[in-house]
């Protein structure tokens, strides 16, 4: 049975789950609900969920487990094979499983009978071909040892997904009896189902920790790699980034430090630029506008965050960095030559600010609103003005999540690419002076990870150890923030 | 000398006009809450408002220092005079009118702030405070009119939303007395205050009294007799009688006010 | 009043309220500041704004038009079908090679009379690489028509285009090697006689990639399907997740080791660059998962991952500002913690939760770099999906990434495609976005 | 799957999709998919098995190298088909309106951009602010090279091709020798960039080179061929040595900067993913890559040896190791 | 049968106990706030706090239905007992003991929507009502013994912070009452009400001690006295005195009780 139909009726199942216990605990409170621990529905939820989150469970369990055990099983057939060409078992087990799926789809297609997949002697039948017809890839041609293993893997496959079915409406049935049995006037069937939706909530929470888990065990195995081939002590402490092509014998410089500091160089003039205009425009918004202009400019504002960051790029190289280099460059109007090139810190600095005015401005903007009136009325009571106000009662009390905002906007800074590509350059330089040219991590992950150079020498590798040092250090900057929130969190009421 | 200042007071008490209404309706959009309101409140004295609840007492209480303003759906008509002077002019800053005037909310909202803040938020802003030693002692002294010094006098680092309710209202009391308003609205300024505590407001209201203008919301009665010298007595968004405390309490004119006191309409 | 005045006590002479003291003025200097760098700064934000929307409508807006040709070819037989049977799979051995002599021999036809130096052969230069093939697939279509002479109304090339708009001039054609000024000259009398004419581009808003030789007929409809494919999975799955992440956290996980982890690994996500994304969808989701390449579904999955940070963050930050009294007079009634979260506490906190969700997905839907990896990026001219499952399920590439490949591509023409597929998203994004804008005002109140 | 999933280079990807466009157009296949994410990323993807999940082809524009082919062989990838198409030109072109930039020489660059070069006999830190200051015919203007960031393989190739061929020239390189330096030292001396404002790297593609030299009219950036024949209005492009750089100059390999492009088929594929055999064939048949097909219109140096590579195609002739 | 009824009442006054504190000690991180009190109260009776601002009473009050609970500083020791069962027992749900002890905040705190819903909402997470028509009726009825129906009918649609204070502190009262409770938690429930608000709910209150218990903290001893069967009095944390309100309002024992009812600490 497809496992969607098997979903399917599972989840009809909840349905006639839901119904039935609701029934039943009407019933037992003789039709009057105020007898009962909770309302109606959740005895209906309750049912409804026995019945299909058990079973749902199974089958995925079901489906992770039954081809490990399988493939264990089916690789003895093979081992031997192995051992003769010297090939992995791994390698071979794929074209197994290959052979087998494609024998599958020959037989749903009308290919192939059943009885003719029986019948097929890798010696005779040109099975690579066979397949090939309806979509197939084999890397080789098929052994009788992988036919006969691809066969029983079909076999066994087919045996595991008719219990499979088995169980899991089995399961359900029982989850739908034994919940339905328990359901009385005195069951408590509000705090189960609470403690299943807690459960949900708990699962979305730590996908987070999955998808860090995630990015840590996609990145740190090529990390690996990288600092056997280069030394980690030269990674973090080299002061020049100058990779050249591994092809003509090395001479990389790889070290860290130079993007590092362009990273939290244009961050910080981004921040510089975004938060205080953000800040003051979430303040006018909330607190002055006339509720039209504040319904107009808040998602005029939100539209600077959904501008492709190609533009922003673009916008820098054309039109931000050429006014710069007129102001400060050498000739320019202030006349100090401070700035050679369109391309540099300030520039990407000032245009990814730009993008960022909507995180800092919309979100606050929401925080301050939530701030109750009667904050405002006893500070406006006491003489003070708006903006006094504002200062010193309203930003106090909208701290956290002003904070959340910023940390928002910091992040977007360091991920940002485009902007740094085309705005600051691409010479990674240890400067304080804003006019020059520089780069930031995100930016060289990028390239590298999209250029040239082989993807098993260290110039291509290098780009998995700067992703996983950033995130490293970001953690660092958010557990710094954390801490400083909780310092100074203030809680009205 | 003494006998020159009571004098004095006692003149100013029956003629200088701190505050004179007129006319005064207020619409919270289509809710007409107070209507047609004329009073004139006389300087260094109590008047205490009296009504059932939902009455109007709180909305024209609002209106006298603007704090109406805030509110999006109210509407102000008429013409309201401190000192003279049209409050609701063009010219006039409503901020310098809530230094002017203060006000004791119903609700207590002290700040997400340390108690100490709380207290020196209004000279702070005010400038009354020419270093931190001045602002100490303001602070001590507003806390010790409001009633609440011994009570907070160790914990002044501790937040005023972890105070009781009673302890917040002082705390809110405390406050408004530390900017030294002229004038000071207090909207039931003792709704959860034991006796004790109650007594030592009043006795701080009393204390107002000498130099400034109080205007008191109160439910009780016996608070509006025992403090008061003026009454006003609001009915459904009226002014149904206003005059002496004595007089009001003793011999009302409207038979409404009468049934009130005597308990009779809420 | 008499001469014996006491001193008054007051601390502070009476002052008249309608003349304002110094000390107020200067107070409210500083308020008229304060409100003035407020506006300063939304209009700072709204004048970047419409600079760069400005910069993008203008370079923009030539894409929403298209120059045309109406020719009349001879579908030659003996070109087409040499056997004569109208046998469809001899018909389609024919490439569109095969038909490049009947575009010229009806170019030919057309510029009879018109004064030019152009030889014959060059003529097609004014045509687009993809007349060929619409006319041979109208043959495939119609066998019968050939050897007959049929009216057809083909895209021009992108340079003659250019020159209709303006960006080509005759001085830029002296060294290209495209099209001569010669060919302009005949495009003017044939704009005269009207077989030329610029008209409204649908093809741009509906249609597919184009290779690099052939801008004028490249369009952004495909890609914006697969954006929308995209979208309805962020949609669906961040917003759910980002929420109940974000409950369970601020709600009603204990202080402890366990939770100040998980809030910590959120943030810190927040500032995992994209492209990181990218090598781990590619890892997760077609590595282990074994979805199919450069699909939808896959990099729905990703942003869905690459957005909800954002969503939480914002999510939190506006449950943490619902004050206590409102929980404490749900729960005083007995409603359990999950009742007073999802009755009230959600609902206020609702205009923050919309807020992160459309920057959320603004940031989704122009995010190109972790698409490069999961072959999202690139000459994807699928055809429209036949299917819900089939939008999720066949390749397709996604509005950023079709814009940045445009931006990238050598032909100017290929720049103000790249510009005009900007107004469409950006069209794109508002439309998405305004039904959670009208919600966030319904949602916004003060207590 | 029944379409044919290509990945790889952004410098082959152009071509790829004439290709891909007109295979959809001439067969009955589904319009082939040709990602775009660099020789790398595509190489990288290419070797990681065999099967469904993973593409067909890998555009590169250079050769797969050693380490590439083992890791392939380790994933199972071992019969791969090298298909060379034909070579990208790399030309040095500046503003159209700015100094007349019109004919350099190895050495020029190399005196331009090189941290240290010969100055009366002597090997000293770069000196040169202007052109002219080592070269009276170049235009008298400030020197500003727009070059491919490290990230390029053309950087790779104006490195060698023209900045160690300048240092050759010049006599630096033997100064180099005679100052003490091994072979191999001053080999890779000879192959360095001066990094300050002189130079500037690109990380970006051409478009975003084009942005800058339009932006600074001393600049003179590097370009494709094919891209410099497409905007001809805005830049006007240099001989180098005396070579003006064309599809004919480049193929007779007259004019020295160029490199060769390269599709990687998986072998296993073929007979496997319908048409991939067939897109192999058309990518280099004669209507396609030859000298007058449209890829050569479009910019592509064709390959010379053409037909030995259709001859390769249809033996599914695979690369020995 | 008025005597059964009577007699009835009198004996469940005096014998069963429905709330019964031992050793209870509350900390607000450092700060003690209730010192090992105990405290036995009885079913269908009116028990009264009373004592100084700050001396603990809300604090012990939000203990019974574990409100306290919410506040991440505050820590409980000791036991509390309802209907013999301890309510800091681990299987004890908090939500199903706050259904049955229901509780009104000192400070008024209506929901952000409409004075319909403010009151439904109760009846409808416990299924109170069957339909749109049974809830009318709650809700009515609840509005009606909260003193507000006829202020309110004509506006069930308007939000609840539209009211004045003193609606708002009844619109709280009938959304109590609403749900039932067994026992009604009543924190200053007249603080901001007329008197002759007040007085209709005293005799709200009346009428629930025929069902229920109802304790309720006052700062008004006359209201302590009218509605009371028994009184308690906390002083700086501790249960000082706890006894008939008869006993304590003629003959308290301890002589800080004494000073209080006299008015001499506070
Ligand atoms: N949330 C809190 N955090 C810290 N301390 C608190 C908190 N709430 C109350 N307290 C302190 O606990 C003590 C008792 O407070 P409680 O609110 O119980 O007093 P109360 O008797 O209700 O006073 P009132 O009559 O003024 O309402 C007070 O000292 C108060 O400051
Ligand atoms: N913000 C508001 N929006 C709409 N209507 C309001 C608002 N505030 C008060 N009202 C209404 O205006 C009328 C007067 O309210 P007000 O607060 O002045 O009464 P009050 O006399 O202070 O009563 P209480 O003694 O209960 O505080 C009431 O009917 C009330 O419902
Ligand atoms: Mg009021
Ligand atoms: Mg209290
Ligand atoms: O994308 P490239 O590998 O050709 O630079």
């Amino acid at each position: 049975m497809p496992n969607t139909i098997l979903i399917l009726i599972v989840l009809a199942l909840g349905v006639i789950g839901f119904v039935l216990g609701r029934q039943r605990a009407m019933a037992s409170a003789g039709g009057n609900s105020r007898n009962l621990h909770s309302l109606p529905s959740y005895y209906g939820y309750n049912v409804a969920c026995a019945t299909t989150l058990p079973a749902m469970g199974l089958l995925i369990l079901w489906l992770l487990v039954q081809p490990l055990i399988i493939n264990s099983s089916v690789s003895g057939l093979v081992s031997d094979q192995a051992s003769e060409e010297g090939a992995s078992l791994d390698l071979i087990m794929s074209d197994v499983r290959r052979v087998a799926d494609g024998l599958d789809t020959a037989v749903e297609t009308g290919v192939l009978t059943e009885e003719e997949v029986e019948a097929l002697d890798a010696e005779q039948d040109d099975i690579r071909d066979l397949l090939a017809g309806v979509g197939f890839a084999l890397g080789s041609d098929v052994t009788p040892s992988t036919l006969e293993a691809a066969k029983s893997y079909r076999a066994m496959n087919e045996v595991g997904d008719t219990w499979k079915s088995v169980f899991v409406i089995a399961t359900a049935l029982t989850g739908l009896l034994v919940s339905w049995r328990m359901t009385n006037k005195d069951f408590r069937a509000r705090n189960v189902v609470e403690q299943g939706v807690l459960a949900i909530l708990i699962f979305a929470a730590s996908i987070a920790i999955l998808t860090t888990l995630g990015i840590v065990l996609s990145l740190i195995f090529n990390t690996m790699e990288f600092f056997r081939l280069y030394p980690a002590s030269e990674f973090f402490f080299g002061l020049s980034w100058n990779p050249s092509f591994s092809g003509r014998g090395g001479g990389s410089e790889l070290g860290i430090l130079p993007l590092l500091w362009g990273t939290l160089y244009i961050s910080l003039i981004a921040l510089i630029v975004a938060v205080p205009i953000g800040l003051f425009a979430a303040i006018y918004l909330s607190e002055y506008a006339s509720k039209p202009v504040r319904s107009v400019a808040k998602p005029l504002l939100e539209v600077l965050a959904g501008i492709p960051t190609i533009v922003y790029g673009l916008f820098a190289l054309l039109t931000v960095g050429p006014l710069l280099v007129e102001v400060f460059g050498q000739k320019g109007f202030l006349g100090v030559d401070w700035m050679s090139g369109g391309t540099a810190v300030m520039t990407a600095g000032l245009v990814m600010g730009i993008m960022l005015i909507p995180f800092v401005s919309s979100l606050s903007d929401d925080i301050i609103n939530a701030v109750p009136q009667s904050m405002r009325d006893g500070s406006l009571g006491l003489g003070a003005t708006h903006s006094e106000t504002v200062r010193q009662v309203i930003l106090p009390a909208a701290l956290p999540g002003i904070v959340g905002a910023i940390l928002l906007a910091a992040s977007r800074a360091i991920g940002e690419t485009m902007i740094v590509v085309l705005g600051a350059g691409a010479a990674a330089r240890l400067s304080m002076n804003p006019f020059e040219a520089m780069t930031t991590v995100t930016a060289k992950i990028v390239s590298q990870l999209t250029g040239d150079s082989d993807f098993s020498s260290p110039e291509a590798l290098v780009a998995f150890a700067l992703g996983i040092t950033l995130f490293v250090i970001t953690l660092g900057l958010n557990i710094f923030a954390l801490y400083i929130v909780r310092k100074y969190r203030e809680q009205y009421e | 000398m003494e006998d020159l200042a009571y004098m004095d007071r006692q003149m100013s008490t029956e003629q200088d006009i701190k505050i004179s209404a007129k006319n005064v309706q207020v619409y919270y959009a289509d809710n007409h809450a107070i209507k047609d309101v004329n009073v004139d409140i006389a300087d260094k004295t109590v008047t205490a408002f009296i009504g059932p609840s939902g009455c109007g007492k709180s909305t024209f209480l609002r209106c006298i220092n603007r704090m109406n303003d805030t509110i999006d759906v109210c509407r102000v008509e008429g013409a309201i005079k401190i000192d003279g002077e049209d409050i609701y002019d063009k010219r006039v800053d409503p901020v310098q009118l809530r230094a002017k005037v203060g006000m004791v909310f119903q609700k207590p909202n002290p700040f997400p702030k340390s108690i100490y803040d709380n207290v020196a938020y209004g000279p702070r802003i005010h400038g009354l405070a020419k270093n931190r030693a001045e602002l100490d002692d303001i602070v001590e002294k507003a806390l010790r009119r409001g009633a609440i010094w011994d009570e907070v006098k160790d914990r002044l680092d501790a937040p005023g939303t972890g105070l009781s309710g009673g302890q917040q209202q002082r705390l809110c009391i405390a406050r408004a007395v530390a900017t030294e308003p002229q004038v000071l609205l207090m909207d039931e300024p003792c709704s959860a205050l034991d006796p004790i505590a109650t007594a030592q407001v009043e006795e701080l209201i009393d204390e107002l009294r000498q130099n400034y203008s109080v205007v008191i919301v109160t439910h009780s009665m016996q608070q509006a007799a025992r403090v008061s010298q003026k009454t006003a007595f609001f009915h459904l968004g009226n002014l149904v009688e206003y005059d002496d405390t004595d007089k009001i309490f003793t011999n009302p004119e409207d038979e409404r006010t009468e049934s009130y006191i005597s308990g009779r309409i809420g | 009043m008499t001469d014996t005045t006491v001193t008054p006590v007051s601390a502070k002479p009476a002052k008249s309220i309608l003349e304002i003291d110094a000390r107020t003025k200067k107070r409210n200097a500083a308020e008229k500041r304060f409100k003035a760098y407020g506006i300063a700064a939304i209009c700072v934000g709204l004048f970047f704004l419409v600079a760069l929307l400005w910069a993008i409508i203008q370079n923009g807006t030539p894409a929403f038009t298209q120059t045309y040709v109406t020719l009349d070819v001879e579908l030659l037989e003996e070109k087409l079908d040499k056997t004569g049977e109208r046998d469809i799979e001899a018909i389609k051995k024919v490439s569109t090679f095969g038909y490049k002599p009947l575009i010229q021999n009806a170019l030919v036809d057309a510029t009879e009379g018109m004064e030019t130096e152009i030889e014959d052969k060059n003529l097609a230069k004014l045509l687009s690489d993809s007349a060929a093939a619409q006319i041979r697939d109208y043959v495939i279509a119609n066998p019968d028509q050939i050897g007959e002479t049929v009216e057809f109304t083909v895209l021009a090339s992108s340079r003659v285009d250019g020159y209709l708009k303006g960006r080509v001039t005759r001085e830029d054609l002296a060294r290209d090697k495209n099209l001569s000024p010669d060919h302009l000259d005949l495009i003017d009398q044939m704009v005269e006689d009207g077989s030329v004419e610029r008209i409204f581009n649908w093809a741009f808003i509906t249609g597919a990639d184009a290779s690099e030789k052939r801008p004028e007929s490249a369009g952004i409809g495909v890609s914006m399907i697969g954006s929308f494919f995209m979208m309805l999975v962020v949609l669906i799955l961040a917003l759910p997740i980002g929420v109940a992440a974000s409950i369970y956290l601020e709600e009603f996980a204990p202080q402890n080791r366990f939770t100040d982890l998980i809030e910590v690994n959120i943030s810190n996500l927040a500032a995992v660059p994209s492209i990181v994304f990218g090598i781990l969808g590619l890892a997760v989701f077609i590595q282990f998962a074994h979805l199919p390449q450069s699909a939808p579904i896959v990099g729905g999955l990703t942003l869905t991952l690459m957005t909800l940070p954002t969503i939480v963050i914002s999510t939190r930050a506006s449950l943490k500002a619902v004050p206590p009294s409102i929980r404490d007079a749900a729960l005083g009634v007995g409603a359990s913690k999950m009742q007073t979260v999802f009755h009230h506490v959600l609902p206020l906190a609702m205009p923050g939760i919309l807020t992160g969700t459309i920057i959320g997905l603004a940031q989704a839907l122009g995010e190109t770099a972790p698409l490069l990896l999961i072959g999202m990026v690139g000459f994807i001219a699928s055809n429209y999906p036949e299917g819900v499952a089939s939008g999720f399920l066949d390749p397709n590439s996604a509005m950023p990434a079709q814009i940045y490949e445009w931006a990238k591509r050598a032909d100017p023409a290929y720049y103000e495609r790249a510009w005009g597929g900007i107004i469409v998203l950006l069209v794109f994004l508002l439309t998405m976005n305004i039904i959670a804008i009208i919600l966030r005002r319904r949602f916004e109140r003060r207590w | 799957r029944d379409n044919v999933q290509v990945a790889g280079s952004s410098t082959v990807l152009p071509y790829a999709s004439i290709v891909a466009e007109a295979f959809g157009e001439n067969f009955d296949f589904p319009t082939p998919v040709v990602e775009s994410g660099g020789s790398s990323a595509g190489l990288k993807r290419f070797c990681e098995g065999v099967g469904e999940n993973t593409i067909d082809i890998a555009n590169a524009s250079r050769a797969i190298r050693e380490k590439e082919i083992v890791a392939c062989a380790e994933a199972g990838v071992t019969d791969i088909i090298e298909v060379r198409i034909g070579y990208d030109g790399i030309v040095f072109a500046s503003q159209i309106d700015g100094p007349e930039y019109t004919a350099f020489t190895q050495s020029d660059l190399f005196n331009a951009l090189a941290p240290k070069v010969m100055v009366d006999g002597e090997l000293v830190d770069n000196p040169h602010t202007k052109w002219s200051d080592f070269n009276a015919d170049l235009p008298d203007a400030e020197i500003l090279a727009f070059i491919p960031g490290t990230k390029h393989g053309t950087r790779e190739v104006f490195e060698e091709n023209v900045i160690a061929v300048g240092c050759e020239e010049t006599g630096a390189h033997d100064a180099m020798i005679a100052g003490g330096m091994s072979e191999d030292e001053a080999e890779d001396a000879c192959l360095a960039v001066i990094g300050d404002g002189r130079s500037v790297d690109i990380d970006g593609d051409y478009t975003e080179t084009l942005a800058r030299i339009d932006a600074n009219s001393n600049g003179i950036g590097v370009f494709g061929l094919a891209f410099y024949e497409n905007n001809t209005d805005k830049l006007k492009v240099a001989t180098m040595a005396g070579v003006e750089p064309s599809t004919e100059s480049i193929s007779t390999g007259e004019y020295p900067v160029s490199r060769p492009l390269f599709f990687y088929i998986k072998a296993a594929h073929i007979g496997v993913i319908p048409g991939l055999k067939e897109f192999a064939e058309f990518f280099v048949a004669d209507e396609i890559a030859g000298p007058d097909g449209p890829l050569a219109e479009y910019g592509l140096v064709s390959d010379p040896a053409l037909a030995d590579t259709q001859m390769m195609i249809s033996d599914e002739q695979t690369m020995t190791n």
